[in-house]
């Protein structure tokens, strides 16, 4: 299993309002692949059909083809809790379960599979998924505590740590280090670089030099303006999007390294 | 605070145009009142901004003023209770209904309330339950209004009609099922015949209970279901969970509280309902047979005899009601009990 | 790529270990069979068809989803079924007495019933108009002006009560002594029997303004007994809700406490809010006992709340039922006790459907 | 015979008419009749009102005695403890009990197929004591030769809340058949009699109409269409009819030790006079004897004589279906009330 | 009026767990001051504290003083009303009103605290607010729709712009740009600069390169282990800190400049 994701001509809308229009790309296998571009041209919103989690607001729907090692996800027979089992997500905002424990949350997803997992198997992969995630160590001594008295940047290390210890083909990350300092940063993405050895990894992120560092290839998302659609501006190497990009925006976009 | 207005908005574009706050005239203006304040040496939080704060006292203070208000209801009610049951305590026990002391007269009533509230509660939670979970996140959405405000009008129907309902509708098609199961399934204690033959039994009142009760607690699970944050019920879909599973990691835990509340607001009107009850149980002495003829609660015993009652009666039917009020409070200890032993975990933050 | 596979029509990865869209239908039609089979074995019944159609579909539909598609699937599946049934099951009590309700109280419900009162109507009336045939005479004109009455001033005591004792206990107790001691009490005063309630507002006023005062003020008070904890419990689980988030952006504004609570945390609650408070109306208003103790019992129209006895909608159905008009000709008074029933619950229906216009004036401005 | 019971009420209703507000609680056996009195009144008095509220005798003479009410519809007189205790709100003279609304008690049963049925008291009693469980008993089939009895058991169905017919039924059985009712005199059914029991006449007879079988006791006016025994006194079986409770009421004695004007009465339930029927409910009027205004007074006064004038018992009878006062009765009941008075 | 900070010994606590230890540092009027540490050292918790946010949560308290002008902030005749409504504040994550349009939420500040304000006044101010958090352009065409349909990046700029429509002395900012792309920052870093000129700014942020390009001067946070406090280690001069810092431990962090 490769675990490469095709999008042929994708459309998504919210209701009646177009957000990301006519995407078509392919994502390689065991790859980084990064989503930069301006705020609300539609990054989130695009990510979230790669699992079928958009479709989760009211009223939100899409046209197209996403294939996961060819076949279309989108397909009628396909049942999304399939999908989205092979294909894990970090949220943009941190979102651990208030009325579970740390411990718990980390296996939360663990247990919808597999039930009777030893109690030594579980520690095991607590702290397997939460060294992952650089949180071992500030929690280690609470993990029957709430997840919701952490701070913001502990709760979205444990989000991650939630996502990887149900070991997903495919991971996107929607800006997983936005909350987090340089060395949580820099542990998650050295994550990120062992993950890439058997996952596919897709992370959005608005920091360039996070793209350039983790990244195979990178994908700029543009809006015209405001009402418009987000559209798949360039996507080629990372190298190449930030050293020499075709398209004029790119350029421009990337060309201004802050972040 | 108050320099919001008088001071311009910083500005954005130009830079040039920002005086400096001591030539504004509002700034002046506000130091100038700070200065003929009171304590002009001392800190200048400390002065009153506006007379939000009064609003804060004023505000606080009628919800407390509230809060005892009902405290102090509840204490007269309970005042009224005993004084009006005190006689029933001291009076000669040949003299109280039965002839043979209060214990002995109210223990099979208590008994046979308690057995109603239960029956109630264990038909109508799980259902409420189930049909809050429809409308919330099983029913198409925009039926799931419609279905909501049906359900919803069911707590609306008087408690007279649902009598009504009872006895002259749902009683003589139980009487049947009755039968059958006294002949059947008979050597289960509760189902020992015989049966009544109208279907007036402590079941039939148990199941219009619940049909009673349920909109109570789908109405306000519902609402509390459909409050669930969207980021969490995200964040177990995203895990791959069914939607059941997504139901139980997310939904369940974070209205858990508010289902208790539900179910005990429930439980208040199965053990207080007078009415229905009168109508449709046909009263006995205690049996533990739920298809036979007996049983009484003792709302329906209030009820009842209550237009008939004088003297010493009255003062019986009165501490029987004192009774059931202690009951709830027993209940409603353990409920909160339950509650509160998992606030750390509770879904608010 | 893309040639190969259309070529092999491989099955997709994503649908293994799914059964086909049109199992559950098989599933479905083959219950329906089984089921009318094992109906006529012990004696062949629609209710008995539908029951065991029912079981048989549900556990075969989650074995075979548990052969095909696994334990968890099942369960979903199983879940889904359980609570699509507890709505249906939900349902056959509600058509039923609705259906007794609109099949008995429509034939009653007339100009003259809801335009005039019970004054003058006597049991020679009613035997006339059955001998003859005629129109039954008399109508509730009276109970509703009661029932609205007493309803609106027992709505007007209670939820300013009620909403403002769940603030406080929310917002400002937070669990202290006097915070548990109301939660507490609160809790108990939901057991309060209607006629205890009716009861404590008969001796209060009895002991204020002399024996025998029965007003609908009276009953309003009574009422509010019951009304209380209902309005107070589901507005406190509402609040409870409400994302400490919200309170905080409000703060750091600068903006006062109570006008957070007014303006930020009531808001964001109000549909639930509201809902409590239609619940606690709904509980209310269809009691009799209470309202016989204090408001007494008229047949003509009165629209003092705080003099003279009032007649309700319930008390009304209650004596038509119980004691009819006319002993020996009872259907007329079972006719206007169904009307009246019927009037009771579209006045109801109405009175849902303005507090949700309410709420959703307030309600909170989500997609969802 | 009819003159001077009409003299009274002619009087009060055509003379100075009367204005005010009158209130009564109590027996809801009155109910539907007292519909018919108000109606009655309030025509005849355009400024008057009467509200009664049929909460119970019970409740009803409890608020009398506290001064909730001017008067108590009840379907007992006070007893000797009420009538001391009426002395203090109503002044040194206390209460008087005026008998106001009779009604026959039927004894209703649905029998496929049959629609009489002879019965003695014994018999009734041993039905409702169960000791007789089905309907081709040898002791209900020997008083009823030629009727076709089936083998149906027999449900008794007795009131489930305390009430006066209860209490007129019982104590006709315990006075008719003492060897065989052995229950005290109570308005609650005997606990250890446990049966099939309903709310209200309006239950009682509904239960009864929908069960096969089944065997009540409930006021005459209510039962419709269902069998009604004849009940045996003296020798005869008579009929349930208006005339034959009127004239038990009449063979009534006054109860003993109290005022000229109270007109408690003590029922014959063991009468053996023919053509009268013991199974009857008496239910009264309670007025003080004197109230603190004269506007009250001249309510009360004008209210009761109609209540017991020939139109007002007429009114009753065709509302209620209840037995009209005898003329003596009447004309006791109007000169009682012509002498409450203005008290100090 | 010159709204310099002085903080005195301050202890911060919830419930019984010390979360910051003993801090004590003077922040300059008309200067912004950068708080930087790795995830969990108490930054949050301190900034909370400067404008008596931190006492809303059950359980939470303080010890020690802060000076506002010499005022101090948690004499017990001061009024927290009087703090916030002086010292605003943006939050780690964005919390826009439900109940509220993308309007209202800009002018909650005055309307919840029914200030009168004129209907062209407050659409200047909206329009002002918006585009010092670079959003007008983008939600300028709906204004009247609920505040929760944005995404991400704009839901955090529609609480800056909230914050900033009230004209506090002093702003405080948690994370403000963690959530933002380059443009959004460059745009809110203007307006940092830009508020610098008149009000007293304190931004806690985990990029190095903003703190260095923002800030005047900076205080490093850090913690000993879990379940040991935060301590302010280090407090300077921007170029100080980031160039010769005189402790190791800030010299570590800042020198691993990722972010
Ligand atoms: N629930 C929603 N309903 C309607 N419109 C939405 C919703 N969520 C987002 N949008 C709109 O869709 C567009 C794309 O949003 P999206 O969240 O995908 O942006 P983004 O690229 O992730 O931005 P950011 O970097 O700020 O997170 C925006 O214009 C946003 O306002
Ligand atoms: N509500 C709370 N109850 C108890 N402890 C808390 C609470 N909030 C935070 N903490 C703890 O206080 C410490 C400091 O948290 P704080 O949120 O201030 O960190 P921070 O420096 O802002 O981190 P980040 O950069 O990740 O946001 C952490 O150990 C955290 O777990
Ligand atoms: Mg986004
Ligand atoms: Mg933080
Ligand atoms: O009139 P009752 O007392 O028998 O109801």
């Amino acid at each position: 299993m490769s675990n490469r994701i095709d999008v042929k001509d994708l459309n998504v809308y919210y209701s009646k309002f177009l957000a990301v229009e006519d995407v078509t790309i392919n994502i390689d296998a065991r790859s980084v692949t990064a989503f930069i571009g301006p705020s609300g041209c539609g990054k989130s919103t695009f990510l979230r059909t790669l699992n079928r989690m958009h479709e989760v607001i009211p009223g939100a729907r899409v046209e197209g083809e996403v294939l996961l090692d060819g076949d279309n996800l989108y397909d009628s027979a396909v049942d999304p809790v399939t999908v989205r089992g092979r294909i894990g997500m970090v949220f943009q905002r941190p979102n651990p379960f208030p009325t579970m424990s740390i411990r718990d949350n980390v296996l939360a997803g663990v247990k919808l599979n597999d039930k009777r997992i030893s109690k030594s198997d579980a520690d095991a992969l607590v702290e397997k998924s939460l060294r992952g995630a650089n949180l071992w160590n500030e929690v280690k001594d609470r993990l029957a505590r709430p997840g919701s008295g952490l701070s913001g940047g502990q709760q979205q290390r444990l989000c991650i740590a939630r996502a990887i210890a149900v070991s997903p083909q495919v991971i996107l990350m929607d800006e997983p280090c936005s909350a987090l300092d340089p060395i949580s940063t820099l542990a998650i993405e050295d994550l990120i670089n062992e993950l890439k050895a058997q996952y596919t990894v897709v992370i959005v992120t608005h920091n360039m030099q996070q793209a350039a560092r983790v990244s195979d290839k990178t994908a700029f998302f543009n809006i015209a303006g405001t009402g418009k659609p987000g559209k798949l501006i360039e996507y080629d190497e990372t190298t190449t999007i930030f050293n020499n990009p075709s398209v004029k925006a790119t350029e421009d976009y990337v060309s201004g390294r802050f972040g | 605070m108050e320099t919001g207005r008088d001071r311009p908005p910083f500005t954005a574009g130009t830079s040039s145009d920002v005086p400096s706050s001591a030539r504004t005239p509002g700034r002046h203006c506000i130091r100038n009142d700070r200065l003929e304040g009171k304590d002009v040496s001392t800190n200048s939080l400390k002065e009153p901004t506006d007379r939000g704060r009064a609003g804060d006292k004023i505000f606080s203070g009628v919800s407390l003023a509230a809060g005892v208000l009902i405290l102090a209801v509840l204490f007269s009610v309970a005042v009224f209770l005993l004084v009006q049951a005190a006689p029933t305590f001291t009076a000669d026990p040949t003299e109280i209904t039965g002839g043979e002391g209060f214990a002995a007269y109210i223990v099979p009533i208590i008994i046979g309330t308690v057995i109603a509230a239960t029956i109630a509660l264990v038909i109508a939670t799980p259902i409420a339950i189930a049909v809050a979970l429809f409308i919330s996140h099983y029913a198409p959405r925009r039926l799931a209004r419609a279905f909501g405000y049906v359900i919803d009008l069911l707590a609306a129907i008087p408690s007279v009609i649902y009598g009504a309902w009872g006895y002259i509708v749902l009683a003589p098609q139980l009487a049947t099922v009755y039968a059958w199961l006294a002949e059947n399934l008979g050597w289960i204690p509760i189902f020992t015949g015989p049966a009544s033959q109208t279907g007036k039994t402590m079941l039939t009142v148990g199941i219009v209970l619940a049909v009673m009760v349920i909109p109570i607690i789908t109405s306000l699970s519902r609402e509390i279901f459909l409050q669930t944050p969207s980021l969490h019920e995200e964040a177990a879909l995203a895990m791959g969970a069914t939607r059941w599973e997504m139901v139980r990691m997310a939904v369940l835990p974070f209205a858990r509280p508010g289902i208790i509340s539900a179910t005990m607001l429930g439980l208040g009107r199965a053990l207080g309902e007078t009415m229905a009850v009168a109508l449709v149980l046909s009263p006995g002495a205690l049996v533990a047979s739920l298809v036979k003829t007996g049983n009484q609660t003792i709302a329906a015993e209030i009820a009842l005899n209550f237009p008939e009652a004088f003297g010493l009666r009255l003062n019986e039917l009165i501490a029987a009601g004192l009774v059931l009020f202690v009951i709830t409070l027993i209940v409603n200890m353990i409920a909160r009990f339950i509650i509160t032993r998992h606030k750390e975990f509770s879904g608010a933050n | 790529m893309a040639a190969n596979q259309t070529l092999q029509r491989r099955q997709s990865q994503l649908t293994r270990g799914r059964l086909p869209s049109y199992a559950v239908w098989v599933v479905l039609a083959a219950s329906v069979v089984l089921g009318a089979a094992l109906s006529a074995l012990i004696g062949f019944s629609v209710v008995g068809w539908a029951v065991i159609t029912a079981v048989v579909f549900v556990v075969t539909a989650t074995i075979v989803t548990a052969v095909g598609e696994g334990e968890r699937r099942a369960k979903d599946r199983l879940v889904t079924f359980l609570v699509y049934g507890a709505f249906l099951l939900a349902l056959l009590p509600l058509v039923s007495v609705l259906w007794t309700v609109l099949e008995r109280g429509i034939p009653g419900l007339s100009y003259n019933f809801l335009f005039t009162s019970m004054n003058g109507v006597t049991g020679a009336v009613d035997n006339a108009s059955v001998e003859n045939g005629t129109p039954v005479l008399g109508g509730a004109y009276h109970a509703v002006i009661g029932t609205l009455l007493i309803t609106f001033w027992a709505t007007l005591i209670s939820v300013p009560i009620g909403l403002l004792t769940a603030v406080y206990l929310v917002e400002y107790g937070q669990g202290n002594r006097l915070a548990r001691a109301i939660t507490f009490f609160v809790d108990v005063m939901t057991g309060i029997p209607s006629i205890v309630a009716g009861l404590f507002a008969a001796a209060l006023f009895a002991l204020l303004f002399g024996p025998g005062t029965r007003t609908g003020f009276v009953a309003a008070v009574a009422l509010s007994v019951l009304m209380i904890p209902v309005v107070v419990r589901s507005t406190e689980e509402m609040l409870k809700i409400v994302p400490n988030e919200l309170r905080e952006a409000a703060y750091a504004l600068g903006v006062r406490k109570w006008r957070t609570i007014t303006r930020v945390v009531i808001p964001t609650a109000i549909s639930g809010i509201a809902s409590g408070v239609t619940l606690s109306i709904a509980r209310v208003i269809g009691e009799t006992a209470p309202i016989l103790v204090t408001a007494g019992f008229a047949s003509s129209i009165n629209w003092n709340v705080f003099s003279g006895w009032m007649g309700t909608l319930p008390t009304f159905i209650y004596y038509q039922i119980l004691t009819p008009t006319s002993p020996t000709a009872p259907d007329p008074s079972t006719q206007r006790a169904w009307a009246a029933a019927l009037l009771l619950i579209l006045m109801v229906m109405l009175l849902n459907l303005g507090a949700r216009l309410i709420a959703s004036m307030f309600a909170p401005k989500t997609s969802r | 015979t009819g003159e001077p019971a009409g003299e009274g009420p002619a009087s009060s209703a055509a003379g100075t008419a009367v204005t005010g507000t009158l209130t009564g609680i109590g027996s809801s056996a009155q109910n539907s009749a007292m519909e018919a009195w108000k109606t009655g009144f309030e025509s005849a008095n355009e400024g008057a009102m009467v509200q009664y509220s049929p909460d119970g005798s019970g409740a009803g003479r409890k608020a009398f005695l506290s001064g909730g009410a001017q008067f108590a519809g009840s379907d007992a007189y006070l007893d000797d403890d009420e009538m001391t205790q009426a002395k203090e709100v109503c002044g040194p003279d206390g209460a008087i009990n005026i008998p106001v609304y009779i009604s026959p008690i039927a004894i209703a049963f649905n029998l496929e197929g049959v629609t009489e049925l002879n019965l003695d008291a014994p018999t009734i009693a041993k039905i409702f004591t169960k000791e007789i469980t089905t309907w081709n008993d040898p002791a209900i089939a020997s008083q009823n030769e030629g009727v076709e009895l089936p083998d149906t058991p027999i449900t008794v169905v007795h009131r489930s809340d305390d009430s006066g017919t209860t209490e007129n039924f019982v104590e006709y059985l315990s006075a008719a058949a003492p060897e065989d009712w052995t229950y005290e005199v109570d308005g609650a059914w005997p606990a250890d009699l446990q049966s099939e029991n309903a709310k209200g006449t309006s239950g009682v007879v509904q239960t009864v109409t929908s069960t096969d079988g089944a065997i009540t006791y409930a006021d005459a006016s209510a039962v419709g269409d269902l069998g009604k025994a004849k009940v045996k006194v003296g020798e005869e079986y008579t009929e349930i009819s208006s005339d034959a409770a009127a004239k038990a009421v009449e063979v009534a004695t006054p109860v003993e030790g109290r005022s000229a004007s109270d007109m408690s009465l003590e029922l014959q339930r063991d009468t053996t006079e023919s053509g009268a029927y013991p199974v009857v409910l008496v239910s009264y009027h309670v007025f003080c004897t004197s109230y603190d205004s004269q506007e009250t007074v001249d309510l009360v006064k004008a209210f009761g004589t109609y209540v017991v004038s020939e139109a007002g018992q007429a009114e009753a009878e065709a509302s209620a279906g209840s037995a009209p006062l005898s003329p003596t009765l009447s004309e006791k009941a109007t000169t009682a009330i012509e002498s409450i008075e203005v008290g100090s």
